[in-house]
């Protein structure tokens, strides 16, 4: 069937204009007071959802008796009990399945991947199972879990520990990705996820753990699919989520003092990926650069880059530019894997390259 | 029945059944083993007309028909509790007709047409069927495993933690012997034996994964339960054509497992009387070894045992034989008729709710108004995602 | 590291013009006048290469006594034996990373897989180890090794054995992925597979099993990175590869009625990516339309069309339509299945739309 | 050294020494079993002074040390020959050390050095030796087992299939309690059992992954050995704390495995003394057991038995003290003074030949000239790619 376009991209849902205007809003949010750190905020998530509803669980390796590897789940085991939050041996792709089983019988499960890098071995239960279920039982068995845990390169951890898998998995349909940059939007996005009736890949970053920001108090939810802007701008737009949405507000600082003023789109969910929100961007800058950690290859950026051109093939005075990890396996050595993943540096470069000011 | 004549010519060796008459003595109402005797026969004249439809290019993909293991499905489904959630392997039509599903909706889904099971969108080897706790067949070797440990996972969660009470249910979890191989089932096993699990994984075992011998793909065939030892399942080993001892077996140990939540693993052995799947020459055994097996077969083996307690005659099977084929050739007709799933149906079934181009999803219409809740969906209203 | 992007994609070995025309001319090639399908090919290839060196081998599921699956290897058991013709149980992750342990040692395996829909239990070996080992051993180990078998939607097998893996594991740096659509290409490209230093993904068709092709007699090999042009045009530039290559000419029939004159190109291998063959004909067309059977998003049809945005970005005339599989599982009914692939009736509607002849 | 005296103070209980003394003699000739001494104490110095540059920050990633359970790399390197293939996971450094690597291109590794191993690109988790036939230590929990089956399927190919002979190498591949429960490994175990491969599975058994015990993770780890019998390994329990068992019991296994080309499991006792990681602090067992354990030290053990053979003093330990305490050292310097890996190197190794951005590969410097050749390079010259 042969939708038009327009509408794949746009997404009944995205019409909706959010009425609360903080989570557009910079990185640290007026009027929360409260600072606390990312783990923290993904705590209270899934404690205040495992609090509503008992159908919520939450189950990985370590996320009970030594409270997470992370400490994510920290306090959580005392709270909840031993029935609820769950110590799985090392079978990723038994627990995953597991889980899996229990929500087409109704259950909420929260999966940890300690790292999704570990999920690999769990590619076919969470990409032939979760995101399919719904559909090859022609709606009546749905799938609502959500996998959660660290994503992107950690800090030297080398090859096999470093994987952004939004650069694998959001090639699949059926499953929501969300890939926030705050501690904010980590707690709001992460209900969303849990209340959410599919299948939500919830990706998390290690060096954003221990990041403190402004939470708000009360319970809130944050929409998928809204991307944030986190620094207006008039020159070029400046795309990314996760973690690199902090080198872009370095580099547009950076870039602010050459006279390039850079806004800088937070896309919060890759699936669903907010285009109008982009699309306006690039229609007022004309210049666009999408900032993915992932490798650039058929990556989250690839596709991003190839929509803003089709949405914006008059309004573009530059090709968008792209900056990714390289295209390598990742290294080790401090100094290669600062080379190696997108950073200040070579976001600076594309920016300029893209405006003709290099 | 006073009387018993010996049945048709079908059955092999009257003479033996006659030197044995009366001998036996049934282990359940006559009633319930002449249910059952259907049920087998209405698997295998399915599964017939699957083939010969299949030939004639009604259906599609792969299929896999369970011509001589009607037995397995017949017996644990009747061990079973409806409420007792199955999960199959991609060999699925006779576990789905055995628990319920109708042939209607069974053969409209091969078909592909918008009746079926799943809307035409599963196939063969997906059949679904929620008021009957049947969650699905599964087409990677081996990836149901850990669902069925998930299922038990979630009965026991239900009933004891958000319920509050003791554990009520047990999950069939079935495999192929080929499945045994795969790492998935062995964690399956390890995680529910150490979570003390109510499931049973039932590993049809009738020797071959496609062309493979079970000898020549898996270690320690000649005591297979050592794999389930090896992760503190209790085990057995039925004789899969044989429903009265499936049944019996089966029974038991499901009520062993419901009473003390824990897992089981069974080798239940038999034989498969076709090909791997349409096209499969069979080159890989003897036409020798298949007639050995072909004398065991499980329908006769009951009709003797029905036979032999007197509770069964021609007219008894020609009846059961009428009335299976009639609902069989009825199932086709249903299915011709049904309309071929349309196009509006690509799109929905991807998510819950709708959004972007995706209108949502509903259940397929063979459900009529007759379903149990989806507990899936969202007790949430429109919280969060509005 | 910052390469120069066009390095990057253009590559010191894509620089070598082939000097055999052959395989730059449509899909049934002059002077063969050997006419066999597919499958033959590939096993010819296999064949050829094992008897060239004893130290390559075949395994998989039903590879031997069955002559496999689908009558790839028929014959190989009785002419190699059992020792280099090996049936394996049903566990993709186990064998797919025992070959990669022998590759590290200097065999150089061939990894059947029954369907690449069933790799993804193997997802972390083939992930994780084979391409990386040569990295982060320095240099001292390396995995000379071919993974093969059918990729894509094989006639109504449904969702969980429909993948399309380039879409996934095209991300990943590190491996040389091919996608022939021909019996010739089938064969030359997979000697090449076979002799390569490092791994390959080799991703056949089963619906393209039963083609027959003119295939050459002799020994002969094709280098990775060369498109072929199937059909020289003027009005617009299709890009593809696989089984849709054939779509694609099917496709240009019937828009040349239509006075649009397209020009095929089938990239063969997707990594490395002939960018320069590509660049060069949209240069003279001004319009591009990529189809590719995986999804669309992050998928090498993204890739692609983002590359040609790059690097034609001042001679294109529209953007670069893609034409992919529906974003959505696989259907199983026929109907659904053929609407949901990418067909020629989707062909014919991208390229009048990019030709602004819609 | 025919007068014995007590060792030093850090040997505990003495009087303990006392009473035995001279009661048992050493099963090897006392050089050798100086040189595992020697070996131990230098692995336990290298990880001494690893956690220390952890904290330093000269060591980055995950560092896992392997204080505690030395005897077994010493022990089962010293069973095999030079030309049997090791596969690790990633608490590698004894192993590495053990089996010969340099404690200088091993920590210039650590410190992401381009003198390292692997130029500084592998790190802790990845050790690679390749003269010394280490195949590397691996990452991900489990996958480290297939990967050991195909070293055995490898050189039993090569022996039989292409040099005509009889397989003469057994591979051993080491794994943590934890990577029991990895699928991958029960299937790495099904193949070895059935292509009778050449390979040992070593379980290192320290009871722990991170912080779970065994019988929290494990089903039937009492009879830890279940998970090989079930796939017709031969299997072992062995003292992972006393080298000269550990040496005993793996030869003699080794042995056969290598004349019979069998496949074995060995459930290796041991206990690791220090956390998982750099950052565990423990929690989850009790400085007692901890106590416990660590009146068990491997080193000491041997030194006690040393001793006992009359073979040992305290002026050879403090010798062996003193050289392992240089010999480290000195690795710092050298990892201090080697090149932090320069950017160049990151396009490099990714593909064999050069092509496009990738300049190639090329083997690392602490080779030097003496590297056994690299058999996966192609031998086709340059058809094809060119
Ligand atoms: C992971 C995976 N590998 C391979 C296949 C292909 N395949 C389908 S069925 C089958 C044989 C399974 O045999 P068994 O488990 O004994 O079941 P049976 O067919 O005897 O019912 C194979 C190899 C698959 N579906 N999934
Ligand atoms: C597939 C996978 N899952 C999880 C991890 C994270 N992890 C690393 S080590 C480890 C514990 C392993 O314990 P064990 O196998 O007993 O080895 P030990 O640390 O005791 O040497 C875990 C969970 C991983 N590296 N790979
Ligand atoms: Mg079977
Ligand atoms: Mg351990």
């Amino acid at each position: 069937m042969h939708l038009p376009f327009d509408e794949w991209e746009r997404g009944a849902r995205l019409t909706a204009i959010m009425s609360n205007p903080m989570f557009r809003e910079p990185l640290s949010i007026a009027g929360a007071h409260r600072e606390i750190e990312f783990r923290d905020a993904v705590r209270e998530a899934m404690s205040e959802e495992m609090r509503r509803d008992k159908r919520v669980y939450l189950l990985g390796e370590e996320v009970a008796q030594y409270d997470g590897a992370y400490k994510v789940s920290k306090g959580m085991l005392a709270e909840f009990g031993a029935a609820r939050v769950i110590d799985t041996p090392i079978s990723e792709s038994g627990f995953a399945g597991m889980a899996i089983g229990s929500a087409m019988l109704g259950l909420r499960p929260i999966v940890e991947f300690m790292s999704w890098s570990f999920s690999l071995v769990a590619a076919d239960p969470i990409l032939n199972n979760a995101p399919k279920m719904l559909y090859m039982s022609g709606g009546q068995f749905g799938c609502p879990i959500v996998f959660r845990g660290n994503d992107g390169a950690g800090g030297q951890l080398a090859s096999t520990h470093s994987w952004s898998v939004e650069g694998l998995f959001s090639n699949v349909p059926g499953v929501k990705i969300v890939i926030p940059s705050t501690p904010a939007d980590a707690k709001g996005l992460l209900k969303t996820a849990i209340r959410d009736d599919d299948p939500v890949f919830f990706l998390e970053s290690e060096r954003l753990l221990s990041m403190k920001g402004h939470v708000p108090e009360g319970e809130y939810l944050i929409p998928f699919g809204h991307a944030a802007i986190r620094r207006v701008g008039k020159d070029c737009t400046l795309c990314s989520w996760g973690r690199p949405v902090h080198f872009c507000m370095e580099a547009a600082e950076i870039l602010a003092k050459e006279g390039i003023d850079c806004e800088v789109i937070d896309l919060r969910t890759i699936r669903p990926l907010d285009l109008p929100t982009v699309v306006a961007s690039v229609r007022k800058t004309n210049v666009a650069v999408v900032v993915d950690q992932s490798w650039s290859f058929a990556s989250p950026g690839s596709e991003l880059a190839a929509q803003i051109h089709k949405h914006c093939f008059d309004e573009l005075d530059n090709f968008v530019h792209r900056v990714h990890s390289d295209d390598v396996p990742t290294p080790y050595a401090a100094g290669l894997e600062q080379e190696y993943l997108p950073n200040v540096r070579k976001i600076c470069e594309a920016v300029r390259s893209a405006t003709y000011r290099a | 029945m006073k009387d018993p004549t010996v049945p048709m010519s079908h059955v092999a060796t009257p003479a033996v059944h006659a030197a044995s008459a009366g001998a036996s003595t049934l282990p359940v109402p006559p009633a319930t083993a002449l249910h059952w005797l259907r049920q087998m026969h209405l698997i295998r004249e399915f599964e017939v007309r699957c083939m010969q439809s299949y030939q004639e290019k009604k259906i599609g993909g792969f299929c896999h028909v369970y011509i001589g293991q009607e037995a397995i499905a017949v017996g644990c489904v009747a061990a079973l509790r409806p409420e007792d959630p199955i999960v199959l392997a991609y060999r699925d039509h006779g576990h789905a007709l055995a628990r319920g599903m109708t042939a209607n909706a069974c053969m409209a889904e091969m078909f592909g047409r918008v009746d079926g099971c799943a809307k035409g969108k599963g196939g063969s080897m997906h059949m679904f069927d929620r008021p009957n706790n049947l969650f699905g067949g599964h087409g990677i070797v081996g990836a149901q495993t850990p669902l069925g440990a998930g299922l038990a996972f979630g009965t026991k969660y239900e009933d004891e933690v958000i319920n509050g009470g003791k554990n009520s249910r047990v999950t069939l979890s079935f495999l192929g012997d080929g499945a045994v191989n795969q790492g998935a089932f062995s964690e399956a096993m390890n995680l529910s034996g150490l979570f003390d699990l109510p499931v049973i994984f039932i590993v049809e075992n009738n020797g071959y994964s496609m062309g493979t011998s079970i000898q020549r793909g898996t270690t320690m065939s000649h005591d297979l339960c050592i794999k389930g030892r090896a992760h503190g399942l209790r085990e057995a080993t039925i004789d899969g054509m044989d429903v009265l001892s499936v049944y019996r077996d089966m029974k038991e140990l499901a009520d062993w497992c419901r009473e003390h939540s824990r897992a089981a693993f069974v080798n239940m052995t038999c034989y498969r009387f076709k090909g791997h799947s349409m096209s499969d020459p069979r080159k890989y055994r003897t036409r020798e070894e298949e007639a050995t097996h072909e004398s065991n077969d499980p329908i006769i083996n009951l009709e003797r045992a029905l036979w032999q307690a007197g509770v069964f005659d021609d007219a008894i099977l020609a009846s059961i034989l009428k009335s299976v084929r009639e609902e069989v050739k009825e199932s086709i007709a249903f299915a011709s008729a049904s309309e071929v799933t349309p196009d509006r149906e690509l799109y929905t079934d991807v998510f819950v709710e709708p959004w972007g181009p995706y209108p949502g999803s509903s259940l397929p219409a063979f459900l009529g108004g007759a379903t149990n809740a989806c507990t899936f969906r969202s007790t949430n209203g429109k919280e969060g995602l509005v």
